[in-house]
């Protein structure tokens, strides 16, 4: 039970990795939320599934948290993607069709 | 080990906040740096209460009430920085409120346009 | 004190030093202010390493939505002023 | 009535789980602190109440469930192969899906659900049309979109929340 | 062997941080250094559990609830800020 | 440049100041006596798990008051200083969109749920009367995020802080009378220890607490929505 709350533990935080390592390198600022939402959403669950193997007695509140976070991440990300969008933020050159600002009548 | 590293970082703080707001011209920008100091404050009164090897001052069953006295650390200087943080937030309100009465009478937030108390 | 808690306190501190330097020097005002919202935020963890759940949990609650909205709420009522 | 049973319901879990504990005087307590917050939110926490209660929406939420948690890994692991390969292929777009889901909470599960599923982001939800944000887009077309984003989570979510 | 693997996810996510600090400082537009911040804010929640689980204190979870229902509260500040919404 | 130079000058000499300070400094082996009277006597005569609500409610209870009394100043202070921008005009903010409005409506209750928790259980857990009191005007703060032009009900608030503050007082002045002095916590029965209903007075003070604190950041947050944009 403990080695496999370790393993999860180690899975989770190599998901954080990758979610830093998007961070760091997509192109422009949507990418970099995609990069950022799921892949600190899926490491702090399987981090606090980890915690929750090596101490079973704190699952219930470790289960709080990550429903909180499984709420809040979404829509916390979603709400800057609009307001990054709304503000007109730089899109990477490869970006094919914008159909949102189209449909506001700006430029894509 | 820690104590020191927190300690440092601390008076670390303090010294940023205190130089940014000498040096800022923006009001808005010394506000941000006194809040800078405060956390830098409150990190050293938690600081100097703590003690290596020791854990929070909340009895439960790690933490029985007969041996508190050799396993927790001081709550006194916790109890002042809770009640300090939030009359920070009070404080930093007020001087928000300030900053905005004196960019409606001058719409500008340069320090130096103020210049009435100046000596 | 296990080596864990020792490594993430020296970097916790490190990248608070770094927050609050950019807090002071960064061009932008907005990201002044969220780099001193991020100086609180970082704090909190700091704090609970420090055995202090009781201010980790009041600068975590005062620290991350509080101050940061009060700055950015005044700041937007105020736009254009923010540069000088 | 029943509107204000399950919000009541839902609250009411949460304390307990938050209160760890099944004294007489924390059921007490809870029961009544959740009985003013669902009067202060009586008008807010419909949306606590939006799921039908059937065997078959128990289903779908089962179904729901595995889908999701299958969708999160396969869009992490896409994730990592994106990162992690040298010359980062990417072809970003924002294109727009149609969702047929009515009430607030089923659409707010929907984004979601498509945020946090392979290489989506939504942007934006006006009326009938989601925004979605693409990493490696395929398809620029409305309704080839629909049936590559939207349809795998709506089918459940029609049953959950009509 | 437990204890390796714990170190191990310590650092990666420490690693993990310190390149959503670079973003912070480095990032090009608003957006991405608000990205960056609520990276930082989740990984703060799973560094407030492993405190938590090396202490041996259940009682510091109480914590990482008010992190992770509060921590997002200042993203949305800051991106109705930048969509100018108050 | 020059005014540059001497914040400089200040700041290296504190610098020098603090470095003194801290090469001195190591942490003491043992708790200071008053340290260690509150922790071998708080489980005993207050019956509190958490020693520092126990300073905070009752050994430094007045201290507290006053606090309560200086963060009820200020925000009538912002009030005040900001009643004469009032707004005239309404503007029109950008609306805060569909899934955030939804995502409100869903954890707003939670957000409050979880305030009630941290000050109900004050004296046993981490948390109490400020902490939850900021919790409670996050959640206003949520609403206000979702919905900037929806108007506030100052009479709930201001009716809240008042019966709160009253209370708070009241309590105080009863243990004054019926236990061992002013804020004293004994005025109810201790109840076991670690119970939820415990601690004497302590759960009641430390909600009166924390809604008076919630219900003061709320009107802050309050007055200044509703000023003039400039």
């Amino acid at each position: 039970m403990d080695l496999l709350g370790a393993l999860l533990l180690v899975a989770g935080a190599a998901f954080l990795f990758l979610g830093g390592l998007g961070l760091v390198r997509m192109p422009d600022v949507f990418n970099r939320i995609q990069a950022g939402t799921k892949a600190t959403t899926l490491g702090t669950l399987l981090t606090l599934a980890g915690f929750a193997c090596l101490r079973p007695d704190w699952a219930v509140k470790l289960l709080l948290i990550g429903l909180f976070i499984l709420f809040t991440n979404p829509i916390s990300s979603q709400v800057l993607a609009r307001s990054a969008h709304r503000a007109g933020a730089e899109k990477s050159p490869l970006t094919g069709v914008d159909r949102l600002a189209e449909q506001e009548g700006r430029p894509s | 080990m820690i104590v020191q590293v927190a300690l440092a970082t601390g008076f670390v703080l303090i010294l940023i906040g205190i130089y940014g707001a000498l040096t800022q011209r923006n009001l808005l920008r010394m506000i941000v740096a006194f809040t800078v100091a405060n956390s830098g404050v409150n990190l050293v009164i938690v600081a100097v209460g703590y003690l290596p090897g020791r854990t929070a001052p909340i009895l439960d069953a790690t933490v029985p009430a007969a041996e508190a006295a050799a396993r927790i650390i001081d709550p006194v200087p916790q109890a002042l920085v809770l009640t300090a943080i939030v009359i920070g937030l009070g404080v930093t309100a007020l001087m928000l409120a300030f900053a905005y009465k004196l960019y409606e009478k001058r719409r500008s937030l340069d320090i130096a346009r103020f210049s009435e108390l100046k000596w | 004190m296990s080596p864990i808690l020792t490594g993430m306190t020296v970097l916790l501190c490190l990248a608070m030093i770094v927050a609050a330097l950019a807090a002071i020097r960064v061009k932008s005002l907005p990201m002044a202010i969220l780099a001193g919202g991020l100086v609180s935020l970082i704090l909190s963890v700091v704090f609970l390493i420090l055995a202090a759940p009781d201010v980790a949990m009041t600068e975590a609650a005062i620290g991350s939505g509080l101050t940061t909205f009060l700055f950015f709420f005044v700041l937007s009522r105020m736009r254009g002023g923010e540069d000088d | 009535m029943i509107r204000l049973v399950i919000p009541f319901t839902a609250l009411y879990a949460v304390w307990l789980g938050l209160n760890q504990s099944l004294a007489e005087d924390v059921l007490w307590l809870g029961a009544a602190v959740c009985l003013v917050l669902v009067w202060l939110f009586r008008e807010g926490l419909t949306v606590f109440a939006e799921i039908r209660l059937s065997p078959r929406s128990l289903m779908a939420t089962l179904g729901f469930t595995a889908y999701f948690l299958r969708e999160l890994v396969r869009a992490n692991l896409a994730l990592a192969r994106i990162v992690l390969s040298p010359t980062l292929p990417v072809h970003p777009g924002i294109v727009m899906v149609h969702t047929g889901l009515k009430s607030p909470m089923g659409r707010l599960m929907l984004a979601n659900a498509i945020t946090l599923t392979p290489g989506t982001l939504s942007v934006e939800l006006q009326g009938e049309s989601l925004y979605v944000h693409w990493v490696n887009m395929t398809t620029s077309d409305t309704e080839a979109a629909t049936a590559d984003i939207v349809a795998g989570f709506e089918s459940y979510l029609k049953v959950m929340y009509g | 062997m437990v204890e390796t693997l714990i170190t191990l996810a310590a650092i990666l996510a420490g690693a993990a941080f310190l390149m959503a600090l670079y973003r912070f400082l480095q990032g090009p537009s608003s957006a991405d250094r608000v990205v960056a911040f609520d990276v930082m804010t989740i990984i703060g929640i799973t560094g407030i559990v492993l405190v938590a689980y090396m202490e041996g204190r259940g009682i510091y979870l109480d914590v990482a609830l008010v992190y992770a229902l509060l921590s997002f509260l200042g993203v949305i500040a800051v991106a109705r800020y930048l969509e100018r919404g108050y | 440049m020059i005014k540059r130079a001497l914040a400089l000058l200040l700041v290296l000499a504190l610098g020098g100041l603090f470095a003194s300070l801290m090469s001195a400094y190591a942490p003491d082996p043992e708790l200071n006596p008053t340290a260690r009277y509150y922790a071998e006597h708080t489980a005993q005569d207050l019956g509190a798990a958490n020693l520092v609500t126990a300073i905070i409610v009752t050994y430094r209870g007045l201290d507290t008051l006053g606090e309560v009394t200086v963060l009820f100043l200020t925000a009538a202070i912002v009030g005040l200083v900001l009643a004469q921008s009032r707004r005239r005009i309404p503007h029109q903010p950008v609306p805060g969109g569909e899934l955030l409005a939804t995502g409100t409506r869903l954890l707003t209750p939670l957000i409050l749920l979880l305030g009630v928790y941290v000050f109900v259980n004050g004296h046993l857990t981490p948390g109490g009367g400020f902490q939850g009191g900021a919790i409670l005007a996050s959640g206003v703060l949520l609403v206000l995020l979702a919905d900037p032009v929806k108007p506030f009900s100052h009479g709930l608030i201001s009716v809240i802080e008042s019966l709160a503050g009253t209370l708070y007082v009241l309590i105080g002045l009863a243990g004054l009378a019926l236990a061992g002095g002013f804020l004293d916590n004994r005025i109810l029965p201790l109840g076991e220890f670690g119970q939820l209903f415990s601690a004497g007075a302590i759960p009641v003070i430390y909600s009166l607490i924390g809604l008076k604190v919630g219900a003061e950041f709320a009107s802050m947050l309050a007055s200044l929505s509703e000023t003039e944009d400039l």
